[in-house]
């Protein structure tokens, strides 16, 4: 039926994608309700939300959604993103990295060290958002914290924001340009060609427990 | 009526293009507080809310005069008592509380709605509730403590220095009830001026460190206080002494935002050449084939 | 008021608002015009920006109008005569009198009869079982001419000045001191300001209100007042005067017109029953000149009777019948607030109209008017509120414990329409009549006072003349000339309360010639005739509405000389002078004591200045007539003869209720002649249960017990409180906003606590003595959150000159305490 | 200010105006923008009267607004109250009761029918202004005939009503004044009181 590609790898189940999408989207909402509030030029995006109170509105209970999406993601995931030697070897070798010299990296798991940087980046950098932004939801909160706590907040709270975006730039960047990612995502499982050639040792592992 | 040629906008929140200034010449105004004159009679609140058709709940006593407690959607002005003992001597200050309409406004620095918050030609600075999206930055923004956001519609409440009265060549409401002149409402380089007869009466009268109170943090402003003791303005219930725009609302609003948008587009930028440049990172028929005689 | 009149001659702000401006010294005592009269107050403000002048304030509380004084000093509630005795005697011994100005306008030179006395605190002619004064004795010496007796060099000790320099000097100021708790150096300081406008070049004038009025003593407070302002030359000149600030908008002209138990318009008097015939009536209002050549203008008194008896019964007032003499109710005794509620209280009243008056809450002792109130077969509430007296039947639990099915009032409550629902005229403190027009139609159904007591008579005066009764001849006579008369309007009354020829008079000496036409408006009281030809509902306002038109609606802004008069805006009785007795802002000879306050002055041949002069124009100064016109002496007086019932000089008496005794007489305590009905005696509370001395008053942000149904104002004082200093709440554990309970004699309340370091703890006679301040204005209806009523504490006492209740000063106790059971409010 | 313009040229200018509210509806420009944000000014064309301040007796001049122009079918309805800035003594300012009179007129607490409230009732009933008077000057009448004292023990005509009393007020004008003073003092009673004295 298909052309040789090396057969087919699972990689994510259902729920783990069902997990990844909600909080996908949920940033993606994230980042243009925010970015709408952020710079002036960018305030045309409340019209996708509603309007400029809408979006006010929406903005952190999307920001709830993500949490607990990530959350999730979190706890699927956390365990094959612990750092090893490979990985430091990997950033060492960036340059390979960027010109897809893969032949000459190490043999990567089943995450390499800038899908892990990635990972604990967003993990930070969300639980950094979820909290300034319950100090700056005034809705609920506004009684809580003081206006300095507030101000300082605001100032995590768009760092933290900018850094995310991109963080997921570089996230969607290779997922775009390491084809044959986005089916992981998907479908579920990628060709064992992609496996082999960007994650050979979680290739390897997954044959061997077969 | 709705539009009044009288005020043009000078600064406009969250806007990119500049609003149009050619007529730039207009009077600035502002509004004089004599707290050495002022009784407290709280003329000026009632006014206040007369005017502009505020009334909130009836509150209780706390066991001071200041009523209601707090600034609130719908007190935009409110008189705060200190009793200070100046050795021996008893003092009543009474300060009327209430936004200082800066010429550099935190309020409308912080604001990310487009048009929530103007500045006019003649100082004024005034939230216009429908552009409103009641975010508070606004209240993170003001170095006076100011703007309140209503639990009702979730938008921003501060005094407008009665920018309906004054667009039509009118005082500000609580400016023409004040019973003794302790408010007193014309432009600014007259207020000024009548502020240093006031000092020099004010030292004659023993009070040395009489002054005005204009804070050059914040770019002066266009309420004014005249002070016995200008030299602690804390005295009276915690006017600040020289205010100015939180470091961290302008680091959060200032050259941040144009960087971080920068950064973004360009992150975006590397990117697309990158694979210009590279092309995709695919894989290749040896990968599959070597995938085949493991995976299989 | 009832301490002016017997000193100058009229009962009135003897100056007005603008004036204050003109002043270098503005002493407020006895009020609180920054928080009662805040608009007032502008002049005050004014005349410290453009005049450099200097505010004074004593006052048992720092108010607001402390907060912008130059000088504060605090004294004891109710000791106010020490102060101001106090402050006599340092103007008389250190010769800081203006001596040209006492000796030429006051009665400093007459010469007092030897049987008058002053001896361990009673004045000559004291009767204990009536409290009474027998007052012949305080009288001039009257020499053969039929004079009174003067020494013009003052050598003579019983002339007026040297009865007073000895009377005033046991006030030294360590007994001020004593008595008032005011430290001596700020009562010296305060005392140096003062006597620096003893003298033609500075004037200060004086603020009062309530402040004075309302203690057992509250007219000789004023009197001290006006004394010390005679003595520094302060009165007819510009930012002088003795300055009653009245408390309702129109309370003055209400005065004016007379709706007082004893009175007639134009400060005429009802006659007593001890005045049978409309002779005896006269007889004691000649007024015959006590000095060669004065004017005694009362001796116009029957012109101006005449003419009200004709304005009130018309055709009906003949001179066959002395002008209908016994239409008018003869009075037993006068039935004052607490006469009336006491007669309640005693069941032996049977109907009562409260026309915007809110007794239940403005009356001293709320008990004891709750229980009259029951007591009343009907009552009928006019007023445009809901007030507490009309709902005195309701249940409001601790607020108002009462069983209202045991009431068998019947309440008839009429609405009326506010003052900017209606048209008609108001008299400000200034005496200034002025127009104001109907910008709507009442609320509701409501409509005005006017239409709601012609409404009442003309269905009374119906039910007369079909039915008959007891004595219809006054109501059935009635004189009610108005186009529509169930609803006269302003215009046709005020022309009425003007004047106007009911028939042409003639010259005298040529009867062919018409002097006035019947039916036009007289020009001014100098026309009014006692021989029914001419009609006036009210004397002293004729000019008022003239031939030339409305003088009321007058707006002109123009003030040539920048000194305040508004010659031209509205009209002041009595014939549009400003500043009354202003001829005495000149010397004898007519020349302005100074530049700097120059006002009225003889100009060669007549008197000149930038208002009507308060004397004959024409005048001259040689006539040595006394600028006090209405005083048949022509002077003013230091000595008050018999006009006032507790002495012609003021003494200090302790409040009913005082913490200490009285150190310079034990005996006399308090007022001997102060009114005390029977059975009040027995509520008068002693220092042991109740140790701190307690006053009430209003704030700035209400008025009265209106305000507390108008939410602006609910919202501004939102909440019953007392002031307590921080000495008394941290011996009693008390904190800011805590429950307290206040509790006197006669009852208790219970409200928040503010403690503040503007309550004075005082050293009375060398102890710690706590004052307490209570404000008013709150009870069971209305918006603001439902409150005691602080008048559930104030003594039934009466001033003994007006019967003023002693709101000011008694004794209370205070506890913390807990919220009172609330009840929905209504 | 700008709103009528961009109004009118949005019809005048058609396609070019519908351009530009794209540019804004992308968020480039500032388009609808330049809105009004000062409210109107709300007296313009309503009806002034010079009044008197009801309260203190410093008689503040005051300026009433109401809804209207007077004319037959506008009921006059009082929008604001501010004060009279001609009148010598207060020149335009008012005290916080004076700036709060518009909470009297329209006060929750305002009386607008005539009440009835019957002996030993547990409530006020609203009656009609025509039984309110009629009640009133009967039960005036039936006491004052019953208690009139013509004479005095002494035998002196007195002619007094002991047995009823007024309150008067002093917030009255004195045109009420006089007439109230006719009234009562017509029908002999002594107990008349103000709020002169307190």
């Amino acid at each position: 039926m298909e052309r040789r590609n090396g057969g087919t790898v699972g990689r994510y189940t259902t729920g783990a994608r069902i997990n990844h999408w909600i909080t996908a989207g949920s940033l993606v909402l994230m980042a243009l309700s925010g970015l709408a509030l952020f710079h002036p030029s960018l305030f045309f995006l409340t019209h996708l939300f509603g309007g400029g109170q809408s979006t006010r509105i929406i903005h952190p209970w999307i920001g709830v959604v993500l949490f607990f999406g990530f959350a999730g993601l979190f706890i699927r995931f956390w365990a094959y993103n612990l750092w090893n030697r490979d990985d430091t070897q990997w950033m060492k070798q960036s340059g390979d990295v960027i010109n897809a010299r893969e032949e000459k990296l190490p043999e990567i798991g089943r995450y390499n060290a800038g899908q892990k940087l990635v990972f604990w980046a967003m993990t930070l950098l969300i639980a950094v958002l979820f909290l300034s932004g319950i100090v700056l939801w005034d809705t609920y909160f506004h009684a809580y914290f003081t206006i300095g706590q507030k101000r300082l907040a605001a100032v995590v709270h768009a760092f933290a924001a900018v850094i995310t975006i991109l963080v997921w730039i570089v996230h969607v960047y290779a997922a775009i340009w390491v084809k044959g990612t986005v089916r992981a995502m998907t479908r579920g499982s990628v060709t064992g060609g992609w496996a082999w050639r960007h994650h050979r040792k979680w290739l390897r592992e997954v044959v061997q427990k077969r | 009526m709705a539009t009044l040629q009288s005020l043009d906008i000078k600064r406009r929140s969250a806007t990119t293009e500049p609003p149009p200034h050619v007529r730039g010449n207009a009077i600035e105004v502002a509004k004089l507080i004599d707290v050495s004159k002022c009784i407290g009679c709280k003329a000026c609140q009632a006014a206040c809310l007369e005017w502009n058709d505020l009334r909130e709940e009836v509150g209780y006593n706390t066991g001071v005069y200041d009523n209601p407690a707090d600034l609130s959607p719908a007190t935009w002005t409110l008189m705060r008592f200190t009793e200070f003992d100046n050795k021996g001597n008893l003092e009543w200050l009474i300060r009327k509380d209430g936004c200082m309409h800066c010429e550099d406004p935190g309020c409308l620095k912080a604001c990310p709605a487009p048009g929530a918050i103007v500045q006019y030609q003649n100082g004024i600075v005034d939230f216009v509730s429908e552009n409103c999206i009641g975010c508070g930055y606004c209240v993170k923004g003001c170095p006076f403590n100011i703007p309140r956001i209503s639990q009702a519609d979730n938008k921003a409440y501060k005094c407008t220095l009665c920018s309906d009265r004054v667009a039509v060549g009118q005082a500000p409401a609580c400016a023409k009830a004040c019973p003794t002149q302790a408010i007193y409402f014309g432009s600014k380089d007259d207020m000024i001026a009548h502020a240093e007869e006031r000092i020099v009466d004010l030292k004659e009268r023993g009070y040395a460190n009489a002054g005005l109170y204009d804070p050059k943090g914040v770019g002066g402003t266009h309420v004014m206080y005249v002070l016995h003791h200008a030299d602690q303005p804390e005295l009276y219930a915690g006017l600040p002494n020289e205010p100015r725009i939180s470091r961290l609302v302008e680091l959060w609003k200032g050259g941040t935002k144009p960087l971080a948008l920068a950064g973004i587009g360009l992150a975006a930028v590397v990117g697309f050449f990158h694979y210009i440049v590279k092309g995709p990172n695919e894989v290749t028929e040896e990968d599959d084939e070597r995938a085949d005689q493991i995976n299989r | 008021m009832a301490s002016l009149a017997p000193t100058f001659g009229r009962g009135a702000m003897t100056n007005h608002w603008n004036d204050i401006k003109n002043a270098d010294v503005i002493l407020v005592m006895g009020g609180n015009p920054a928080e009662a009269h805040p608009c007032g107050f502008k002049w005050v403000t004014e005349a410290k920006a453009h005049n450099k002048a200097k505010l004074i304030v004593v006052d048992p509380r720092f108010t607001r109008s402390a907060a912008v004084s130059d000088l504060y000093a605090p004294l004891r509630p109710g000791t106010d005569i020490a102060f101001l005795l106090g402050v006599m005697r340092h103007i008389l011994t250190n010769d800081k009198i203006h001596t040209e100005y006492v000796k030429a306008f006051t009665n400093a030179t007459f010469i007092v009869r030897e049987g008058f006395k002053f001896e361990n605190g009673l004045f000559t002619g004291y009767d204990e079982t009536k409290r009474d004064y027998a007052r012949g004795e305080w009288e001039y010496e009257i020499g053969e001419d039929g004079f009174a007796k003067v020494d013009p060099t003052l050598a003579n000790p019983r002339c007026v000045l040297n009865l007073l320099k000895a009377h005033v000097e046991r006030y030294t100021p360590e007994t001020v001191e004593k008595i008032c708790g005011t430290p001596k150096d700020k009562f010296l300081k305060i005392c140096e300001h003062v006597a620096s406008t003893g003298n033609g070049e500075r004037s200060m004038t004086s603020l009062y209100a309530l402040g004075w009025t309302q203690h057992s003593h509250g007219a000789q407070n004023i009197r001290c007042m006006a004394m010390l302002q005679l003595l520094l030359g302060n009165m007819g000149v510009p930012g002088g005067g003795v300055n009653a600030l009245r408390g309702h908008a129109n309370v003055q002209g209400i005065t004016d017109l007379g709706l007082l138990t004893t009175a007639l318009p134009g400060y005429l008097a009802l006659p007593s029953q001890a005045e049978a015939t409309y002779a005896d009536h006269m007889k004691t209002r000649r007024f015959k000149p006590l000095r060669p050549g004065q004017t005694s203008f009362w001796q116009n008194y029957e012109k101006f009777f005449v003419s009200f008896q004709k304005a009130m019964f018309g055709q009906a007032a003949t001179k066959e019948n002395d002008w209908a003499y016994d239409y008018l109710p003869k009075w037993d005794t006068p039935y004052d607030v607490l006469k009336i509620v006491d007669t309640m209280y005693e069941g032996k009243l049977n109907g009562c109209i409260a026309q915007g008056l809110n007794v239940l809450m403005a009356s001293a002792h709320k008990g004891k008017a709750l229980q009259g109130l029951a007591k009343l077969k009907w009552l009928v509430v006019i007023d445009p509120l809901e007030t507490e007296t009309a709902r005195f039947w309701e249940n409001h639990g601790e607020f108002n414990e009462i069983d209202s099915a045991k009431v068998q009032t019947e309440v008839i409550q009429l609405p009326a329409c506010t003052v900017a629902e209606e048209e008609g005229t108001f008299t400000n403190s200034g005496r200034n009549i002025q127009w104001h027009w109907k910008a709507a139609n009442g609320a509701g159904e409501s409509r005005s006072d006017l239409e709601i007591m012609a409404g009442i008579h003309t269905r009374l005066r119906a039910l007369y003349a079909k039915e008959g009764g007891a004595f219809p001849d006054p109501i059935v006579n009635l004189s009610w000339n108005y186009a529509r008369p169930e609803a006269p309007s302003a215009d046709e009354v005020l022309r009425e309360l003007n004047g106007y020829v009911l028939e042409d008079v003639k010259d005298p000496q040529d009867p062919n010639k018409v002097l006035m036409r019947a039916g036009t408006l007289v020009p001014g009281f100098g026309a009014l005739r006692a021989d029914g030809t001419t009609t006036s509902g009210c004397w002293i306002y004729t000019g008022c509405y003239t031939e030339a038109g409305n003088m009321t609606m007058r707006r002109s802004t123009d003030d040539p000389t920048g000194l305040g008069v508004y010659q031209n805006w509205g009209f002041v009785w009595p014939a549009n002078r400003r500043i009354l007795y202003n001829r005495a802002s000149a010397d004898a000879s007519g020349k302005p004591w100074s530049t700097r306050k120059k006002y009225i002055a003889w100009n060669g041949s007549r008197w000149t200045g930038p208002d009507v002069p308060d004397y004959g124009p024409t005048v001259k100064p040689e006539a040595s007539v006394g600028p006090f016109i209405m005083n048949p002496e022509g002077v003013s007086r230091l000595f008050t003869r018999g006009l006032m019932r507790d002495g012609p000089f003021p003494e200090h008496y302790e409040p009913f209720e005082s913490p200490v005794a009285n150190s310079l007489h034990e005996k006399v305590a308090s007022n001997p002649v102060a009114r005390v009905f029977k059975e009040d005696w027995k509520e008068f509370g002693k220092a042991d249960k109740f140790p701190y001395v307690a006053t009430t008053y209003r704030l700035t942000e209400h008025f009265h017990y209106w305000t507390k149904t108008h939410l602006i104002n609910a919202i501004l004082q939102p909440e019953l409180f007392a002031e307590l200093p921080e000495a008394l709440a941290k011996e009693k554990g008390i904190g800011p906003g805590d429950w307290v309970r206040i509790s006197s004699a006669r009852g208790a309340i219970k409200c928040k606590a503010v403690v503040t370091k503007r309550l004075p703890t005082l050293t009375i006679h060398g102890k710690p003595t706590h004052v307490v301040g209570i404000p008013i204005h709150y009870g069971f209806v209305g918006t603001a959150r439902k409150g005691h009523a602080t008048n559930t504490l104030t003594p039934f006492v009466g001033d003994a000159n007006v019967n003023t209740p002693e709101y000011k000063a008694f004794l209370v106790n205070v506890e913390k305490t807990t919220a009172p059971a609330g009840a929905p409010s209504v | 200010m700008q709103l009528e313009v961009s109004r009118r040229g949005f019809m005048r200018l058609g396609g070019a105006a519908l351009a530009t509210s794209t540019m804004s509806a992308l968020g480039f420009g500032a388009g609808e923008a330049l809105a009004a944000s000062v409210r109107p000014f709300k007296l313009s064309r309503a009806t002034e009267t010079r009044s008197t301040c009801p309260y203190c007796s410093v008689s503040c001049g005051t300026l009433v607004y109401s809804l209207g122009d007077a004319s037959k079918n506008a009921r006059a309805e009082i929008m604001h109250i501010e004060g009279d800035p001609d009148h010598p003594v207060n020149r335009g300012t008012l005290c916080p009761r004076g700036a709060a009179i518009l909470d009297f007129v329209r006060s929750a607490q305002r009386l607008k029918h005539p009440m009835h409230r019957a002996p030993g009732a547990k409530e006020f009933k609203r009656v009609s202004w025509d039984f309110a008077l009629d009640r009133v000057a009967k039960l005036m009448k039936e006491d004052r005939d019953k208690n009139f004292v013509a004479k005095n023990n002494d035998g002196v005509t007195v002619n007094r009503w002991p047995t009823a009393a007024a309150f008067t007020t002093s917030t009255q004008s004195n045109e009420a004044g006089l007439v109230t003073y006719k009234v009562l003092r017509g029908t002999g009673i002594v107990g008349i009181e103000n709020q002169a004295r307190i």
